[in-house]
């Protein structure tokens, strides 16, 4: 199955992981994304933004789950208009926005089932390594999950595809504070060992900026301005100006 | 301060207190308590998911409630409100035993809760939902009256709408909008009418930075007789709002206290909190 | 953790049943056990039709009320093949084929734009149905057809207290059971029945693992329809192939797998034990009302348990 | 159910037909009409919409899916025959003032009895529920001879001549059934903006937070049930005057799923789709044959109501709504663009 | 020339469509006899469907009426229909009704209308003969095993009301609700000590029954409906049929009735049409001589329906028609007296089973050749009417 995934992605390629461009978002009249433009090289790049900004349009327009126009390319390769299971073969993971884990199928079916292809470092073992909790429920349905445990199982899913480029729209919602934090440093290692890309939605401004190396803000649909994530923590007037975070915002 | 009932149930910790004592002790003929649980128990299957809780609420007592996830909080408001019907214990409610009364019906005496993934009306629109919100707990709900803009209640729920910031998305159906938007409007259903006692849970999760200085704003706007119930991961919103503050753990409750005996506990730091610094977490693989 | 709490109702519902049962059984011991047998062996050509039913509507949330259809193309197809080339083994595999093959087409030119629409898919399958019977009924007319099994399987076999009872009925049972083992396996064991599911609940979490969802719903529905083609020509070997059957069927996997549980396929077996013991036991001892009382049946279940018995959220 | 879900409910203002032109319009219908189109063709559709109508009621405010309303509009049909005067059966020969409210009366109890039978159900459980309950009542009256006289049914059921008017004159019939379906309609219509609509539409989408927001839930599917059964009770009194008989055919099960198909084809979003619906269904019915013969013309219907639940997500009204939101779109197509993509802040 | 409308009504939808098919071939065949034109004008069909319910019968037969505005109407095809478009014809007395082939006993029998013409035999009359002829070939004490509705209740009667009087004993009486396909349990609950069958079941059910009662070992005479040694069941090919071999019935027709008039009946009615069956079936018998006698009663007045048509239904009601099986006249009912056949299932050397005739019954009326007092003892036909345990 690894030859489905185009060799471009493990060498150390020139071509950016993720590039967007004058992409377009419409539901029936409305725009939700007009126009973003986004490039990811390597590493991790973290989306922020108010509520209905149309970050999670952005995301499902990459996975393919809504139709979009503009341009997406993978690893130099275009894959807007694709089916979303092709996308994902092509080394694209989600960790969707509400979770949505399989209600009718117990933790470790979830787990078993994404991963089939069996490639990559992450095993399912590896994932009750990362999550104890999720161990402990492994035989319960997805809905039979608290909040918490479903984010987890959700999280654990993508890792196991072995994805050359992990989206991930909120993850740390619902997460204990404990779990942040390992999160935040698993998050790390990953992008410094591996080739791994990742596009992270995130709106606990700390955690972005913790993991990402650079920072992206939508407004409106549009990515109006992309930073270095230090540069943002540094300077709160920022902060306040594209987000109305006041006072005490994020600092290192 | 006197311990005002956190008990874990038959763990033995603190056992010198008895769950009921501090709900029918001398000050019982003043002003009842607003909550009060006694053992609360539940099980699904093999796994004991709350294993006698006992907790009791003051009226306007604003109580935060902490907890690794899968401890079992959620569980527990949903034996509160009524959604699941408890193993074993008691519920009083004001005084009133409300342990198998059907969720409406706990409604209708000033309970209100929020849901941890949004549980709205996707058809209908924001305006729509807060007024079925608002009608909810008055008499009239079989009415056949024709509801018209300038109704009381029309005005109730569009106070509600500026209140969570919706103003702007009234007339959208609710499937339109946005996962955030989703949550602001879930708050927004629970501030209905004059709740007595509300049950929050998670209510900052999927708000922007922005949106959560909103809701912390709100929920210390709320009128001092309104008691809540907050479960939060959010710890800045939570200790901003909340006077007390409960750790449950494992199907108990852990500890209770202040905001700031239980920022210092180092058990609740090594279970829920962590270092707060990066590298707490370092070798998790 | 259900049933123990309904122990003591179930007690009280079951004494009369045991009290009447004996009457009976004293009253007529051949009778009885005829009429019980010939529950157990209609339950199982219900089970038959119910199980590709119970599959597609169970895993998929796809309410294919053109399943009758399903089961009579199967039996005419098999009638016509096993008919001219003279092997009803021949019969049974094309029923099945072409039954399948109808299926996918289904799923692929139709379901497919509407995912998760229970009425739409109903009201669709529904017009389905009526144009496949009357197309059908052009092909075939309305003659009355029956194929006749391997003279193995004819006749009676000797069995003790009903003395003759017929072969055929008795291999209905075995197919029902063997069909309803592998059907267990497929949900529970195999990577499909688990997509499946998953695919059901959301399936666009699923494509986005990088599972090509259309082609198991396609397999899916390929052998739920596959189901309905074999029955059709099983059951069209025991019973008639005549227009008409199309929806009585259809009726009897509804009511089957309604009362049974989605999904489920013990609770396909006991809505079939239920629906077939209840209508031969009517036949036998009360004609008149007889057919009333298993929809009576039937709306206590769902009355009691909204579920189905072996439905659960 | 989903599909009731899907379209959104903006689609409505869209429909730019006049009610006050459309009333006109069956007004002097009677005056343009020959018996046939008045009786049979007005008056049945009238009829058969208010029915449809009570499905809509359920199924498009509270989510019920239930086959059972031609069940409750027969149940009131036998009984008007049984309360008042028919042949075949037991008939009591009450008079009318009292057989006509005490057969809407037991409908509307039959009604909310059969609703709190399946008031716990959904989805596919509810129409499942529903078809055995008018499956067992079709047995009943099938089997029973003494009261309802088995397979034959009851017969000769007559309107009474009140006011001096012979109300199964095909005139009278006509305006009998269209002030039945215009109260029925406006009633429904209204229904909508009140309380009890727009709860009934949140138990709909999503029951247990209603619960959890003060509404119990079961009392209010009850209700709901009630009331579509008084509007079916009405609809079932017509249809009993109308055939002049009532038979087990008549709450049979092809009759129950007409019912669905007449609700669907409409539209079961909209009130006006019950009618728009029941006016197809006859017509085909009527003159389907006249258009393709005799051999193949379930096949004619079988495909046109395919056409539309493939092509349309809600009925007639949804095709037409649809049509509408196209024109407009391919008419206003430049201006749209524009002042989208400078919508005001968000 | 002058154009006549006829409305023509059958069930040409639902379970009846292939028999309302047929019936229509019936009534087309009596037209082309004729080269469409009686009484000197141009007989058109205007042609309505039913499903076999009562309600759609109405429903089309006033179309016809009232919309298409025919003269005259010939229909429904089936026995409930039969009284609900009787009941219409009432309120509509300016157009004559001919029945098609509904057999229902009460359609002419209770609260005739002066407009309804009825050229066949009801289910009742035509199982008349075969009570006594039954008792006489052996079967002393026989359980009915029938559908649970008017016409078998009809047929049954017309069974049992000779064969009481003969002696016979019917101790038990299953009446098997309508649909029900699987009868393994009717048969186990068959008592040992009857000697015959009386199976009272139509088309599939028919076929079902006798090979279920085959495969249960079972042995003994079966004694069939009229409706029960159709075509339908005995072209059937299947292990079975060696079964039914020697099955005694009754009938309106028997396929090796060997008159003239029959064989050319035959002989025509599949020249008609390329999808004719084999032999044509009792509904294409019946509206045929619905059709031809409406045809001569034309003829006879010139085409004249003047009158509100009294002319015409005063020479429809003393029609004397000469049908394929013999002569059929009507009573002061308007309903038919005709004859009737006993017949028994044979197979012919190629290995087609046909009916053949035992016995004729020349003339048959609706009282079953008793007096009227002594019908009217007895009663219409129903569940436990008559009854000789
Ligand atoms: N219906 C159920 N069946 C089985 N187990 C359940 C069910 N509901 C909850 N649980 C289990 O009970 C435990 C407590 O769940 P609960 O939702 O109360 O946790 P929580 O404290 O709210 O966690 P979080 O912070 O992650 O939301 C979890 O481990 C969960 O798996
Ligand atoms: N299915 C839909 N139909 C119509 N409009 C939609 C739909 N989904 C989203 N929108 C609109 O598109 C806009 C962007 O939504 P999106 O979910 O992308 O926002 P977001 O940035 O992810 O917000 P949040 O932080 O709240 O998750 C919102 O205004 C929302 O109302
Ligand atoms: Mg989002
Ligand atoms: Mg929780």
């Amino acid at each position: 199955m690894r030859a489905s995934k185009p060799a471009a992605a493990r060498e150390p390629a020139t071509q950016a992981a993720l590039a967007i461009d004058r992409l377009d978002v419409r539901y029936g009249r409305a725009r939700a994304v007009q126009q973003a433009s986004l490039l990811l090289e390597r590493g991790t790049l973290a989306i922020v933004g108010r509520n209905g900004m149309g970050k999670t349009s952005l995301c499902n327009a990459v996975t393919g789950m809504v139709p979009s126009s503009g341009s997406i390319r993978l690893f130099g390769e275009e894959i807007r208009g694709l089916p979303p299971h092709r996308i994902a073969r092509r080394g694209v993971a989600y960790v969707p926005q509400g979770r949505r884990v399989w209600r009718s199928l117990t933790v470790d079916e979830h787990l078993r089932l994404a991963h089939r292809f069996r490639r990559g470092e992450w095993t399912p073992d590896g994932i009750y390594e990362l999550f104890p909790r999720l161990k402990q429920r492994r035989h319960n349905g997805g809905t039979q999950l608290s909040g918490g445990e479903q984010q987890m199982l959700a999280i654990g899913r993508a890792l196991l595809l072995d994805p050359s480029l992990l989206l991930m729209d909120e993850p740390t919602e619902g997460l204990a504070p404990i779990i942040v934090e390992q999160l935040a440093a698993t998050l790390r290692s990953l992008a410094a060992r591996t080739e791994m890309a990742i596009l992270l939605v995130e709106q606990n401004l700390r955690f972005a900026v913790d993991v990402a190396d650079s920072v992206a803000v939508m407004v409106n649909g549009c990515v109006v301005r992309t930073m270095p994530a230090a540069a943002l923590a540094a300077d709160r007037a920022l902060q306040q100006q594209l987000m109305g975070v006041h006072a005490q915002g994020v600092g290192s | 301060m006197p311990v005002t009932g956190i008990q874990a149930g038959r763990s033995g910790e603190r056992a010198g207190v008895s769950p009921d004592m501090p709900a029918r002790g001398a000050g019982a003929a003043a002003t009842p308590l607003a909550l009060v649980l006694e053992t609360l128990s539940v099980g699904f299957g093999g796994l004991q998911v709350l294993d006698g809780v006992s907790m009791t609420i003051r009226p306007a007592e604003r109580h935060a409630v902490f907890g690794p996830n899968g401890a079992g909080k959620t569980t527990l408001f949903n034996l509160i409100g009524g959604d699941l019907m408890p193993g074993g214990g008691r519920i009083l409610f004001f005084d009133m035993d409300v342990t198998r009364l059907p969720p409406h019906a706990r409604v209708r005496l000033g309970m209100r809760r929020t849901y941890q993934s949004s549980m709205l009306f996707p058809e209908l629109s924001v305006l729509e939902n807060l007024l079925i919100a608002v009608r909810g707990v008055r008499p009239g709900r079989f009415g056949l009256g024709r509801i018209r803009p300038g109704d009381v209640d029309v005005a109730a729920a569009e106070t509600l709408l500026r209140n969570v910031r919706l103003t702007d998305v009234a007339a959208q159906t609710v499937a339109t909008l946005s996962h955030g938007q989703q949550r602001q409007l879930e708050i927004g259903m629970a501030l209905a009418g004059t709740p007595r006692l509300i049950l929050l849970d998670e209510p900052a999760a999927g708000l922007s930075a922005a949106e959560r200085r909103d809701l912390g704003e709100l929920l210390t706007a709320l009128p001092r007789s309104t008691a809540f119930l907050l479960i939060e991961h959010d710890l800045e919103i939570a200790l901003q709002v909340a006077d007390r503050v409960s750790v449950m753990h494992g199907g108990r409750v852990m500890r209770q206290g202040t905001p700031d005996e239980i920022m210092n506990d180092a058990e609740v730091q090594a279970i829920y909190l962590g270092g707060g610094s990066k590298e707490a977490g370092g070798h998790a693989r | 953790m259900k049933w123990p709490r309904h122990r003591d109702r179930a007690i009280l519902a079951a004494t009369p049943l045991v009290v009447v049962a004996a009457w009976a059984c004293h009253h007529d011991t051949r009778l009885f056990v005829a009429a019980t047998l010939n529950g157990v062996t209609l339950a199982a050509l219900y089970f038959l039709v119910a199980s590709g039913f119970a599959l597609i509507f169970g895993l998929m949330r796809n309410v294919n009320l053109a399943h009758g259809s399903l089961y009579l193309l199967g039996a005419y197809v098999g009638y016509t093949v096993g008919d001219q080339t003279g092997s009803w083994y021949l019969g049974v595999v094309a029923g099945a084929l072409g039954a399948a093959v109808l299926g996918v087409v289904l799923q692929v030119s139709v379901f497919r734009f509407m995912p998760g629409q229970e009425l739409r898919q109903a009201l669709v399958t529904v017009a389905i149905s009526v144009v496949l019977a009357d197309l059908m009924m052009w092909v075939w007319g309305a003659d009355i057809y029956q194929l006749d099994p391997p003279e193995w399987m004819y006749g009676s076999s000797v069995l003790p207290i009903v003395q003759h009872y017929p072969t055929y009925r008795l291999i209905l049972l075995v197919l029902a059971v063997a069909v309803g083992g592998g059907l267990w396996l497929l949900l529970n064991r195999t990577r499909i029945g688990m997509m499946i599911r998953a695919g059901v609940d959301d399936r666009m979490m699923l494509a986005a693992t990088g599972v090509n969802m259309q082609f198991v719903f396609a397999v899916t529905f390929a052998i739920g329809a596959g189901l309905a083609g074999f029955a059709g020509v099983i059951g069209g070997s025991a019973l008639s192939i005549s227009p008409g059957e199309d929806t009585r069927y259809l009726l009897a996997s509804l009511i089957v797998v309604v009362v049974g549980g989605l999904g489920s396929v013990a609770g396909t077996a006991v809505g079939a034990l239920l629906i077939g013991l209840s209508e031969q036991y009517g036949l036998a001892y009360a004609p008149t009302y007889g057919v009333l009382f298993t929809f009576l049946i039937m709306v206590a279940t769902l009355f009691y348990r909204p579920q189905g018995i072996f439905g659960g959220r | 159910m989903d599909s009731t879900r899907s379209t959104p409910a903006a689609g409505w203002p869209l429909l730019a037909l006049h009610p006050g032109l459309m009333l006109a319009a069956l007004a002097i219908y009677p005056m343009l009409a020959n018996d046939f189109f008045i009786l049979q063709i007005g008056g049945q559709t009238l009829m058969l919409g208010l029915i449809a109508l009570s499905l809509m009621l359920l199924a498009g405010y509270g989510g019920m899916v239930t086959l059972s309303q031609m069940t409750v509009a027969g149940i009131s049909a036998y009984m008007v025959a049984l309360l008042g005067d028919s042949h075949g059966g037991a008939s009591l020969g009450w008079p009318w003032w009292l057989a006509i409210p005490a057969a809407i009366m037991v409908a509307v109890i039959a009604a909310a009895f059969i609703g709190a039978l399946s008031a716990k159900t959904e989805g596919i459980y509810t129409i499942m529920i529903t078809l055995a309950v008018g499956v067992a009542v079709f047995y009943l009256v099938l089997q029973n001879r003494v009261i309802f006289n088995g397979f034959q049914g009851l017969s000769h059921v007559r309107p009474p001549v009140v006011l001096g008017v012979d109300w199964r004159t095909p005139v009278a019939f006509y305006y009998l059934a269209l002030a039945c379906a215009v109260a029925g309609y406006y009633f429904v219509w209204r229904l909508r903006r009140t309380a009890f609509g727009l709860a009934l539409q949140g138990i709909r989408d999503n029951p247990r937070r209603m619960s959890a927001l003060g509404y119990d839930v079961i009392r209010h599917r009850i209700a709901a049930h009630a009331m579509a059964g008084a509007i079916a009770g009405v609809g079932g009194v017509l249809l009993a005057w109308y055939n002049t008989f009532v038979s087990p055919a008549t709450v049979g099960v092809d009759a129950m799923i007409n019912v669905l198909l007449v609700a669907v084809i409409g539209g079961i979003r909209h009130p006006l789709g019950a009618f728009l619906g029941a006016a197809v269904f006859v017509l085909l019915q009527s003159f389907a044959i006249d258009l393709i013969g005799s051999q193949r013309f379930r096949l004619l219907i079988g495909l046109i109501f395919l056409s539309t639940v493939l092509f349309s997500q809600d009925g007639l009204l949804g095709l037409w709504a649809q049509c509408r939101r196209w024109w407009v779109s391919v008419a206003g197509r430049r201006p749209f663009l524009i002042s989208s993509s400078e919508l005001p802040d968000r | 020339q002058q154009e006549l409308k006829v409305g023509l009504v059958a069930s040409l939808e639902g379970a009846f469509a292939v028999l309302g098919q047929d019936a229509v071939r019936g009534a087309e065949l009596a037209l082309k006899e004729r080269g469409g034109v009686a009484g000197g004008k141009k007989i058109v069909f205007v042609r309505g469907s039913s499903d076999a319910s009562p309600a759609s019968a109405v429903n089309a037969t006033r179309k016809l009426v009232e919309q298409d505005k025919v003269a005259l109407m010939i229909g429904p095809l089936s026995g409930s229909e039969g009284v609900a478009v009787k009941d219409y014809a009432k309120t509509q007395p300016a157009v004559t009704f001919i029945d098609g082939s509904s057999g229902g006993q009460e359609t002419t029998l209770v609260n005739p209308s002066p407009n309804f013409f009825r050229f066949n035999l009801d289910g009742a009359q035509v199982m008349a003969p075969l009570g006594p002829y039954a008792f006489e070939q052996g079967s002393k004490r026989v359980m009915v095993i029938a559908e649970d509705y008017a016409f078998p209740y009809s047929q049954v009667q017309g069974f049992m009301s000779g064969f009481c009087k003969a002696g016979g004993k019917v101790p038990r009486k299953a009446w098997i609700p309508i649909g029900t396909k699987d009868f393994s349990s009717v048969i186990a609950s068959i008592p040992n000590d009857v000697d015959s069958l009386l199976v009272v079941l139509a088309g599939a059910d028919a076929v079902n029954f006798i090979k279920q009662y085959d495969q249960a070992g079972g042995s003994k005479k079966v004694i069939g409906g009229s409706v029960m040694v159709d075509q339908t069941v005995l072209s059937y090919r299947g292990r079975f049929r060696s079964n039914l071999v020697g099955t005694l019935s009754s009938g309106w027709t028997a396929d090796a009735l060997e008159t003239p008039a029959w064989e050319k009946f035959v002989a025509d009615y599949r020249a008609s049409s390329k999808e004719a069956f084999t032999a044509p079936s009792y509904f294409a018998f019946a509206y045929y001589n619905a059709v031809k006698a409406t045809l001569n009663a034309l003829d006879q007045v010139g085409g004249d329906l003047s009158d509100g048509q009294a002319k015409f239904r005063k020479v429809l009601a003393a029609t004397q028609l000469q049908s394929p099986v013999g002569l059929i006249t009507l009573d002061h009912n308007r309903q038919a007296v005709g004859p009737a056949f006993i017949t028994k299932i044979v197979q012919r050397p190629d290995g087609k089973l046909v009916s053949s005739v035992v016995k004729a019954v020349p003339k048959i009326d609706q009282h079953l050749n008793m007096s009227k007092a002594e019908f009217d003892k007895m009663g219409i036909g129903s569940r436990d009417v008559p009854a000789c345990p």
